[in-house]
């Protein structure tokens, strides 16, 4: 307990937080800070990117590990079977209608990858190693939620829009698309090629996610300013709750399969985490009758900083407990 | 100047919907079409802004000019891709230069 | 296809204005409206335009679709935010689908 | 509210000739107009985006609003630039407000 | 004297202003060579970010001076001051109308954030040291300005806009708090939150500040170019010399507050400033009658060009001879 | 040849050309993956000032060469022939009109300034020193071609629109002032001057370099995919043929002038290479008959491609054969 508290503590204190607090604070108090939206995606394109030649050119370097296979299987397991967990509980904790509740689903069967970074980050600063085969695990787990939550969807007879082209979209969407790229480009070049690079990927890394975190953090604020009437209690405690169980169940996995300290906590940061760029997209394809102010104010403004500052430090905490004792 | 009546489609719609609304619009006959960025806007779903968002938030206006009779089916076409998303479509009367291009 | 009448009011104004604006169109009853970016333009008070500009400088483009018995009120409310300041204000007649939302 | 009548003339032309058509719109007489980014388009030379573009690709919009009586001189002046270019121009009839401006 | 000369000349000499005499003579020459909006948005948020990190960074380091409270007093009343003074100045050396001159004085009690951080440079490459609290100082000079300009508007019986809201949003302005957010950043963190962005914000400062001058001389050789009309001798000589009187004020209050020669360079350099982007944008709103040619082409083309060759160097060289002397 | 093969083997396994493979294979895979518009016009500016300083500051270490007017000199001559060679062999090979293949010659004797990077990357990766002004004998090789590329139009009796203004636009293109400009920074400040903008245009530039070959994947991808109908095998076959041509002939002068082994190399590279950017613009107002998607489809979707993977090992193994043997 103790260990959580110095590590949700030193965390809060973090130039990466803060900005995201200093974002936050703007949008409520309406300043004008913005970030372009070009500048936005293109830090985003710099982090996915980054993130994912690292853990290439660490899997190059440690050398592939059986438990890759099973990791990312774990990790498909999750994204199907989360959405279950959060629509149960959704029916129960709130009232969200059958649709917006699915579509909620969806978002947290999936994974946000700003989350994972800063996992990373947090993890790298104990001093833990990780899976590099991490970022894949990552990619695996974007899509197959979205499955699970049409198929919930459809069986209360709404009507979904998932034709042939939405699969090929969501499966081939820019981030996954990148995240798995770059992360080939990493196991092909190795050291080498991150030896050519890391001063652009390695080196200025936390002060860029400081800067996206920035954003977040704006975009944060302006959703919750503005959609607070989606915000009931219910929702609330849900968007909290969520990540403690998903996070649980990451956990379990992890143990399951055998990672490393820093693996086990970065797959429960992953289950733990909700989508806000690639599900919000496809709901928006599949299901648009559900209430998009819904699950975005969810994921982002309730989830999003709640692992950000407090579910990190316990995701890590709890991988080093149980897995140290293992 | 010799000019030609037509009509002019503008529609505004989310920006995941673009391509199949462009598909929809080919498959209609609809010879061509122009996209112009939405930065942001209100309506019944509250007040939005592409500021600082990543991934394909936000709407895009699409217009098309096109010969007279051939609106009914552009609407028909567009009016199934937009008809369950949030979305507005306007028609308007106006003269085009060069009606061989419509 | 079905359509009705309407009107299509478009604001361009200097984006500093742009929150004051919407609002006094919400107060006046406007349900729904559309922002687009403006690259640059020219008028009396000389050409501008928005490359390597930092701030909220340049200029956006408000397009409301409205039903014909809302329009004065939407003009008098634009009208006090435009009055004193550079900017055009246009009306066209349209034909919107699905009344229901204007 | 007093509104007077007018036209709009929408030219979306390749964004290389931007500074041309401008020109020539000024030397005769328009005194004002506004250039809106364009996304992507289609028409018979297929279909194009601006994404990940660099250089002066790409098309822009550019919106004239003038009193019915100068259209003709600025369809000229628009037909010379646009003549041989891909690009299409459209007129519209419309209102605005502050007539002086025009 | 021969200080200054040769400070002059290695100032001239440096990547930074030949980067920003690059965009003017582009612009000028009519190149088509610009700097996406997007971009220059996005390095003016690194920039910010970047000096109240740092001078928070150096706050913690250093303590927690007692002068700080003294020079944002200082700062405030010049940016409440300078306006009247400009006024006055103008009214005498141009034919401007009371409303155009108003607008101008605002800008000219303000201040240029860029024209700080380039003195910055000239302070750290002159190996002086400075108070990290000067961007403080900085934020705290942007807004007052611009009541004092307004009081003297409505003073000739204009009318100003001056709702509740803009104020609101002159204080809130996006510079500002990212400023203020960012020195607050630093302070908490310190040495240690430094060290782990450094590479971001330390190392590329100077490389990413070339590629701001380029655009800032761009969108200043536009403007000369385009709106040369507004350029009267009068006017220009205001440009000029406002500057200087700025400057020596700023340097008066520095000599009285005690502040280090590489303080009292930066407070001079602060009043010897004009806003461009803060203050046009609250003019635009509160006196939209001011004719923003005027006020834009004197602050960008004249007095910014001015500031950083030549203006500078004074300042340097003054504070190092009087704060040695004193 | 074996050198010709394992140095394209290490070519190929580069961070750079995986990055632009992954864009390639994203956009034939229709995936959504995009870089904004502005950020990839930012990454080239970078490029350009980057490459262009380093230019200059190589230039004013080691002193002005005899050679620099003779290899501008060979640089225009190429640039002004090598559309006649272009355009002679398209006649043969193609079905093109006149006035499409005036138009593809444009692009052939004109440059791509990527190419060029890459071809440095190469160079500086085999150890081999090159002329720091190479950078200006490119800037030197973009305009001319557009003008015997319409004289050969016109003299076809095509109309052609090259007014005045033209010719200042393209000899004034923003990338011929950036890379001039920087050059000339680059010289006036040297060593001093890279010292002090090192770990922004230095240290990242490859990283930086793989970001924006992922983007050229990306939009060389979408055009290959949305215009195969452009792809008849005579033009695929001149998109291959004509580098080497080129290079050939950029070779032969290298060896004229008595460059060194990495100066012969890049002005190959350089008389390979095709644009893809100032000429096209230019095209579309001087010729606005000739159909871009040739021009665009062959210079981008071809021979860019071509170049970067086979063309610059090429290239490279040539000139260190033959100028290590003269
Ligand atoms: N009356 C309107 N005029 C112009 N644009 C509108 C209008 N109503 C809605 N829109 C646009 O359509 C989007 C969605 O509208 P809604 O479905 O009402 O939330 C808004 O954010 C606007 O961009
Ligand atoms: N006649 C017009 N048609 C279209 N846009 C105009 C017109 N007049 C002015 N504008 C726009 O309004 C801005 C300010 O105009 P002005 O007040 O005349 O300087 C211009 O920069 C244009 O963007
Ligand atoms: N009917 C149309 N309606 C709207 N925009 C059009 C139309 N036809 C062409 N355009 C625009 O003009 C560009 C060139 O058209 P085209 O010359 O037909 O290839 C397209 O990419 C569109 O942006
Ligand atoms: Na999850
Ligand atoms: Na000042
Ligand atoms: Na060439």
């Amino acid at each position: 307990m103790d260990g959580i508290l110095s590590l949700a503590a030193a965390n809060l204190g973090s130039p990466i937080i803060l900005s995201f607090v200093l974002g936050l604070s703007a949008a409520l108090a309406r300043s004008d800070l913005s970030v372009p939206e070009a500048a936005a995606k293109t830090l985003s394109l710099y982090l996915l990117f980054s993130i994912g030649f690292k853990g290439g050119a660490s899997v190059a370097a440690h050398g592939l590990d059986v438990r890759l296979g099973a990791a990312v299987l774990a990790g498909v397991v999750l994204s199907f079977g989360l959405p279950f967990v959060a629509f149960g509980l959704l029916r129960v904790m709130t009232t969200l209608s059958r649709i917006d509740a699915a579509a909620v689903a969806a978002h947290y069967g999936s994974i946000s990858i700003v989350t994972f970074v800063a996992a990373t980050s947090v993890v790298a600063g104990r001093g833990l190693e990780a899976e590099g085969y991490m970022v894949a695990v990552a990619a695996a787990m974007e899509a197959p939620a979205i499955l699970s939550a049409l198929w919930i969807a459809s069986r209360g007879g709404e009507r979904t829009d998932a034709e042939p082209d939405l699969w090929r979209e969501i499966l081939l969407n820019g981030s996954i698309v990148l995240l798995i790229g770059s992360f080939a480009i990493g196991t092909i070049t190795g050291e080498d090629g991150l030896a050519r690079i890391e001063s652009f990927i390695v080196a200025p890394f936390q002060g860029v996610l400081c800067l996206f975190l920035l954003d977040m953090g704006l975009v944060a604020g302006r959703g919750l300013r503005d959609q607070r009437a989606a915000l009931r209690p219910g929702a609330v405690a849900f968007g909290v709750a969520m990540p403690l169980i998903g996070g649980t169940l990451g956990l379990g996995f992890a143990l399951l399969i055998g990672l490393s300290q820093g693996g086990a906590a970065l797959l429960a940061t992953l289950a733990a985490s909700a989508s806000y760029i690639a599900v919000p997209a496809a709901m928006r394809v599949a299901l648009p009758e559900a209430n998009p102010s819904v699950y975005l104010t969810l994921s982002l403004g309730v989830t999003f900083p709640f692992n950000l500052t407090v579910g990190i430090p316990i995701y890590v905490a709890a991988a080093t407990t149980l897995v140290g004792a293992s | 100047m010799q000019t030609h009546r037509a009509k002019r489609v503008e529609i505004v719609i989310e920006a995941p919907l673009e391509r199949r609304l462009t598909e929809a619009l080919e498959k209609a006959g609809v010879t061509g079409y122009t996209i112009l960025p939405v930065l942001g806007g209100g309506g019944r779903s509250g007040h939005w802004s592409r500021e600082g968002q990543v991934g394909r938030s936000g709407m895009v206006a699409v217009i098309c000019l096109i010969r007279p009779e051939r609106l009914e089916p552009l609407l028909e076409a567009a009016f199934a891709v937009v008809e369950r998303h949030i979305g507005v479509v306007s028609i308007t009367d106006c003269e085009v230069l060069r009606a061989e291009r419509f």
